[in-house]
């Protein structure tokens, strides 16, 4: 059972650290700003996501879990509406001026 | 080499970086900034003190410790004042500069609200 | 080479890095943003450190309210930066300050090589009493026991930090509401954040203050963090900034210093000196204290950051 | 232990990877940019925080990635507020 566990903690925290990789790499490669906000939500919402979901296996009680949980739940609220007014920053940015 | 003598050696690098950061850089806030960044390497060094004091089945030392944690306060409470400051100065002056020639200068114009 | 040492060495590479970002950056806003990611690494550092209660300090006032005082700062201020880039110093300048600065450092890493040991501590001492008190948290019993008079006058500190920058205020202004008046739509979803996050950013802080007694955490990133989810909510232009004639505020201001002083006091009476605790009602008084304290930390840390009065309270 | 040195491995790669992406705040090229920068690093710096919790047992970090998470929220929406300027409002979106 610990045994399944591991590799699945293993397994979830490799796909959070590969979002965390994309997330960097959209940052730096794509051509503008609001590609560039598409592949920072998925490091957001999936990398933090995935590495909570492998970590679950590993607190010790209930509290600490339920604080892991808390922090990804308070990330995706903020993440959500904190890009979608970034974006409106970046449109304003680059219109004419 | 040890990672608390590491993190010492940082701590005396980030102070040395912020007093030339404070120096060399004209515009106010930018100093307010300088001057926050060498307060983290003092704050840093205590905390490297406080690590070698580890003791009594505590990680570090709980008196440097504690220092840290007031002085965190009352730096912020000191930045505050500081920005604040500098935001009048600019509601007066139309200028954040701190020469005497460009207040003087600006005078003349002087931006009521 | 071990992997905790990997860590600390990737984790100086990257304050380092940050730090001379911070500097060299050539815009304000930029070196602003970098400020708060150095003020993040720090909190990493500390947790090296074995400091997990000065990691939370420093992730909720050192890189957080800190960061947003100066992003602010630095959008009001765009308009100045072309102007004062001029008076950069010459050459000559720079040298001289590279020279003086590399000393300094030179001379600090000196003192870190040479550094005594043992290393002299005051853990035992600290740690002596500590059972006294009814505290488990070695920090909080430095903070409210064992140096209780540093507490005491960083709270007064704070509150002439607010006097100073309310007298700021335009005379015509005096006793209005601080900062400018933030319009939302109230479907917005800026206003949405601001009503459904600070429930929980409230019992955070609330824990975080609460659990301060036993484990690490405390007054003072419980207050920052009730601060914020305050800022935000009017930022957002949920609620509005009180006047700094509000009765109701100048109460939760004080509050904090008052309780630790008359708490002080009655050391005199019922235990033997100032600031001390009765065995018997330590851990209570120190919790009533604690208590107090949250409050005034949380509105003197708003207040601080929404700035002197701008427009009249009417 | 295996486990604890994989999750230290974890924390440092997901630690150097959002440094990477900071290389955003010297290019920019606009503000938006510089601060998609620092909210990564938010993101990330919790997700170190957490690995580097359940690594070492210090389950205070958790409590470190927690303040974290709401102070990061608070700066950013100070970001956007000051990009947009004192007059700002909160526009429902118009697009």
């Amino acid at each position: 059972m610990s045994l399944v566990l591991d590799i699945f903690s293993i397994v979830a925290i490799c796909a959070g650290a590969f979002f965390f990789l994309a997330g960097t790499a959209g940052l730096l490669r794509f051509p503008d700003a609001l590609t560039r906000l598409h592949a920072l939500t998925k490091a957001d919402n999936l990398g933090l996501g995935l590495v909570v979901l492998g970590l679950l296996p590993h607190v010790d009680g209930v509290l600490e879990g339920l604080k892991l949980v808390a922090i990804w739940a308070a990330v995706l609220l903020a993440s959500a509406i904190v890009s979608q007014l970034i974006a409106r920053v970046a449109r304003r940015e680059s219109e004419p001026q | 080499m040890s990672s608390v003598t590491l993190f010492g050696l940082l701590a005396a690098l980030l102070v040395g970086l912020g007093l030339y950061g404070l120096i060399v850089h004209p515009h106010p806030l930018r100093k307010i900034l300088s001057f926050n960044l060498l307060g983290g390497g003092v704050f840093l060094l205590l905390g490297v003190v406080a690590r070698r004091g580890a003791g009594a089945g505590l990680a570090g030392d709980p008196v440097p410790q504690a220092l840290v944690i007031t002085g965190l306060v009352v730096a912020f409470a000191g930045t505050a004042l500081a920005v604040m400051l500098l935001l009048r100065l600019f509601q007066e002056s139309g200028t954040a500069s701190l020469r005497a020639d460009a207040l003087a200068g600006k005078d003349a114009k002087k931006v009521d609200r | 080479m071990s992997w905790a040492f990997t860590f600390d060495v990737a984790l100086t590479a990257l304050v380092l890095g940050v730090a001379i970002w911070t500097l060299s950056l050539r815009e304000n806003f930029g070196a602003v943003v970098a400020f708060a990611v150095y003020g993040l690494t720090l909190t990493l550092v500390w947790l090296r450190l074995g400091a997990p209660d000065v990691a939370l300090t420093e992730a909720a006032i050192g890189s957080g309210l800190t960061g947003a005082l100066l992003l602010a700062a630095a959008a009001r201020l765009r308009s100045t930066e072309a102007a004062i880039a001029a008076e950069s110093p010459g050459g000559g300048v720079r040298v001289a300050a590279a020279v003086l600065s590399a000393i300094v450092a030179g001379g600090i890493v000196l003192a870190v090589l040479a550094l005594p040991v043992p290393a002299p501590s005051l853990a035992p001492n600290a740690v002596a009493d500590l059972a006294a008190t009814g505290l488990g948290n070695a920090v909080t019993g430095v903070l409210m026991a064992y140096r209780a008079a540093d507490t005491l006058l960083e709270k007064v500190v704070v509150l002439i930090a607010v006097i100073a920058v309310w007298s700021l205020a335009d005379s015509r202004v005096w006793g209005g509401r601080p900062g400018p008046a933030h319009r939302a739509e109230p479907d917005g979803a800026l206003a949405f954040l601001a009503r459904r996050l600070p429930p929980l950013g409230i019992v955070a802080g609330v824990y975080i203050a609460w659990v301060g007694a036993d484990m690490p955490g405390g007054a003072f990133p419980g207050g920052t963090i009730i601060a914020a989810m305050w800022l935000l909510t009017i930022m957002a232009g949920v609620k509005d900034t009180p006047p700094i004639s509000s009765r109701g505020l100048r109460l939760a201001l004080t509050v904090g210093p008052a309780v630790f002083l008359a708490v002080g006091l009655c050391g005199f009476f019922i235990a033997d000196a100032f600031l001390a605790y009765p065995v018997a009602y330590a851990k209570p008084l120190i919790v009533l204290v604690e208590v107090g304290m949250v409050l005034t930390i949380a509105v003197s840390l708003g207040l601080l950051m929404a700035g002197p009065p701008e427009r009249s309270g009417k | 232990m295996a486990m604890t040195a994989f999750l230290l491995v974890a924390a440092c790669f997901v630690l150097v990877m959002v440094a990477l992406g900071l290389t955003r705040i010297l290019r920019g090229p606009g503000d938006a940019d510089r601060m998609m920068a620092a909210q990564l690093m938010g993101t990330g710096g919790m997700g170190t925080l957490l690995l580097f919790a359940v690594a070492t047992g210090a389950s205070a970090a958790i409590d470190v990635a927690l303040v974290l998470a709401l102070l990061s929220v608070f700066a950013s929406v100070a970001f956007v507020k000051g990009a947009a300027g004192t007059d700002a409002q909160d526009h429902k979106d118009d697009a």
